[in-house]
């Protein structure tokens, strides 16, 4: 009785990434832990242009999809490679005036996904009232408190048209369950129109139903779930496999340059399928690492 | 052992206390609230803005969100927890570096040069204007480097002072109140950054050594205490050990 | 056992699609949920202000935070997840009761007779003010009961249509649509409440035996289905059954 | 290493009790799930008076604590026995104009101490614009949306002076977990200055470690920490014991008079001490029914 299953949301990789269309605002999920990278992967396979590209910290995987030319806007709180340097496609767009940017702080940039995720068009907050941060914001408005008559900002709504998000684990029906880090990924799935997943592995409803507090994403608003493990590889999945970090360190070597970038696309992502990907990676010390 | 950041690390690691929720970034921020929490400040809270409560990782995370910052943590909740906290005025105090500070103890992570056309694009805020504009006091570590250090940053990140010495209207708790490098300690008493301390054996002139303005001095300029050996034990077990190759 | 909670439950089931995201009440309404996601409606998922998700309870809730909310629940959030959702429009429908309804749909929980001074306090309005504003449409179960149906409610609790049979400003989604009783069907196509089905052997004259004032009726007031076997069937599985003695 | 313990927050369920002063404003934590029953039926035996108790949908306990003289004011979004009936001493308090209240609905409740848990003094929101729920708050006001020029509720901040709550379980430090039905409880819990807790055990650092996703309060928000097993009863905790829906239904009998409800409380609160309390329930079937 409790195993009812409607209809299956699981769907493939490549099904997935084309519910992004050229020219959507995208919401990618992934606080250090979880990055959706073989999501986006697949939307530069697939040639996807225009997009938005949106969340608070953004990794070398945003850096990978303007690369790719994939990217004509940038909404973020942070952008770079962490701990490593700088996002250096990111840096050679904006040198080449290749792109467009809007520039928050990750707190803003939460209240923003947040607002949308309670279907509110701002919310007020306490930043983005000193310094040269909202300076560089110039259509960013304040709002008086109607109690007490103080000026709060009055922190814009996002609704993304779609998020791509990577989680340990889902069923057939797209609830979506995720441990560790969750940092702004619920919050900024919830905000968007349609949300695409890719997990570690499918597990039966019963499986779900018996840890409910772990579903971050009910499955009537998940449009298609695809299976992908090691799907956030090089970030790490809790419980699954730890972060390589190594590969950012390279990845920070080689985006040095345009030409480096690219040939780290065309060695990791063009032309180059899930199987190949992981042939390339050492698993075993990842996984073994994730046990200690 | 005793390097740079080890200086920087353990001197910042004394302004923290015991029971104080700590809101930290990556880097020696992460190293100074560790080693505070291993020795005088069991009761420290770590808390990193990727919704970490009493983090307490094994190796130095590379990122927020980084496995060694979740594994072990006493609370995981998300962005809106943490941040909602430090809104709320809860979180005691902030550790911080950055690029650029002035003398107003103002924090720049975005641009060397000009905005729309800089010199340098870096990384942004990320949650570093929102600390600094909202906890209750910031500490801030930076290395000693001249470039660094600037009368006036080339952009605000994160509010420091005013240049009238005060808290800038819409910010919140005492802004920047401990600047350490591995040379000297500065404070923001008197609305501007301040010579106080001098680490172990180091000059007061090179303290400042390449700085473009003078830097005043507080009326005692202490001489920071050495590392203690109970210190630089707890320090081996991270220094040099970010998360795993 | 085909009782009147039986009747109003199953014709509000048939009220509910498959695939909705559908809000309910205890009661009444929850047992309507249940047996539309065991006919005909297996992809709906049971929403309770409590924060759960494709909730499947195996014995009729007294609370919606009941042990047979959580037990079984695909997802368990916060009271601010599911309202947010609400908020944000992303629920389709919500079932709800009420002590009263009137000829616009308007709902009372609140007072019998005078706000301040009243000749019942009730319970208040829960979560039945904020559904009733923001679901995407509203289908209300209610015991055949004349004292409970009025021409202007006591007290509008949650907002149904105005007097002008229009939705009030600031309210969104639809409003009421169907109104289900042990007796009749009423639909609120025209901006006030109207006959539209009957019970099974029911009369039009039965169906609004008591009203203060005269209810309309739709062009083609139809007879509804009597309730099938399985639809029993599965009513069986909740009926009488209320959580633990 | 990951077991130094600062301080132990660990109280006696009387000391928890004494956090509470006389006419604070007291944020009942509980949403059908982990009612506070003994922490709340502590501040009767402590004679507590004026205070204001809040929260979204207010059950038994409130209707006790008002029927013990303990409340002032009552600011809610519902009150009531659920399924059963009315909080009859509130009707009465109600009805011999002995009681202050302040009526919301439940979503603007969980707003109000949304905002007090974000720190700012209000929230926007879509509810409260019609009806005559804000016929009856005439301090409400409304807020313009300065980038779209809607008009929305500005739903004001709510800051308990302390929380009340129960949860399964926590450390010596203090970091609370909880899990199954939430409701409002943790961001009612945030949302107040003091925070005090009643848990069915206290568990080693490592094991609150070895699941921080279940964390609902971290350590340093809390002020004391009582060990209470049966401590939510007749309301039930997941995982411990279900709820004892008889319970509920003899108080709905017995309230209907002011003596009956004295009698109650008298029999089942004022000179009753812990275990004499839980010799009076059959705790053996609460607990089997759990474990269905």
């Amino acid at each position: 009785m409790r195993s009812i299953v409607a209809s299956t949301k699981l769907k493939s990789l490549e099904h997935c990434a084309a519910e992004v269309a050229d020219g959507d605002t995208v919401f990618v999920g992934g606080f250090g832990h979880a990055v959706p990278f073989a999501l986006g992967h697949q939307l530069i396979r697939a040639g996807r242009r225009d997009l938005t590209i949106c969340r608070s910290g953004a990794d070398i995987l945003a850096d990978q999809l303007i690369a790719a030319g994939c990217v004509a806007r940038v909404v973020f709180g942070w952008i770079g490679n962490p701990d490593i340097g700088l996002s250096h496609a990111f840096r050679r767009a904006v040198a080449d005036e290749s792109i467009d940017w809007e520039e928050w702080t990750n707190w803003s940039m939460v209240l923003r996904l947040q607002a949308a995720a309670l279907g509110v068009p701002f919310l007020p907050g306490r930043v983005l009232l000193a310094g040269d941060t909202p300076v560089q914001l110039p259509d960013l408005k304040t709002v008086t408190c109607p109690y007490t008559g103080e000026t709060l900002a009055a922190v814009p709504a996002l609704q993304p048209d779609v998020a791509i998000v990577h989680a340990q684990r889902a069923d057939e029906e797209g609830n979506v369950q995720m441990w560790g880090v969750v940092g702004d990924t619920a919050v900024g799935a919830l905000a968007a129109r349609r949300i695409v997943v890719s997990v570690e592995e499918i597990v039966d409803g019963e499986v779900i139903r018996a840890s409910p507090n772990l579903t971050i994403i009910p499955a009537h608003r998940v449009a298609a779930v695809a299976v992908v493990p090691w799907g956030a590889h090089p970030s790490y999945v809790q419980g699954y496999y730890t972060r390589d970090d190594d590969h950012f360190r390279r990845y920070g070597d080689v985006s040095r340059t345009a030409e480096g970038t690219l040939a780290h696309l065309d060695r990791w992502v063009r032309g180059v399928d899930r199987e190949r990907y992981l042939s390339m990676i050492d698993t075993g010390t990842l996984v073994d690492e994730a046990t200690r | 052992m005793i390097d740079d950041t080890a200086l920087m690390a353990i001197a910042a690691a004394r302004r923290l206390r015991d029971g104080e929720a700590c809101f930290v970034g990556i880097g020696v921020p992460s190293l100074a609230a560790l080693i505070a929490r291993h020795t005088h400040a069991p009761g420290m809270s770590l808390i990193y803005e990727s919704g970490a409560y009493g983090a307490d990782p094994a190796v130095l995370p590379m990122s927020t969100g980084s496995p060694s910052v979740a594994t072990g943590a006493a609370c995981l909740g998300d962005c809106t927890l943490v941040f909602g906290e430090l809104q709320a005025g809860r979180i005691d105090v902030g550790v911080l570096s950055a690029a650029q500070v002035d003398r107003r103890g103002n924090l720049n992570s975005t641009v060397i040069g000009n905005y729309r056309t800089p010199k340098v694009r870096m990384v942004g805020s990320g949650g570093a204007h929102d600390i600094a504009s909202l906890v209750g006091r910031l500490v801030i570590v930076m290395p000693h480097d001249p470039r660094r250090f600037t009368e006036r940053v080339d952009f605000v990140t994160a509010p420091g002072l005013g240049e009238d010495g005060r808290r800038p209207v819409g910010t919140r708790g005492a802004g920047p109140v401990d600047l350490l490098t591995p040379r000297a300690w500065f404070t923001f008493e008197t609305g501007e950054m301040t010579l106080a301390g001098l680490q172990p054996g180091m000059g007061a002139v090179a303290a400042v050594e390449g700085f473009s303005w003078k830097v005043p001095h507080a009326e005692d300029v202490v001489e920071l205490a050495p590392p203690t050996g109970e210190e630089l034990a707890v320090l081996r077990r991270w220094h040099g050990k970010v998360e795993t190759t």
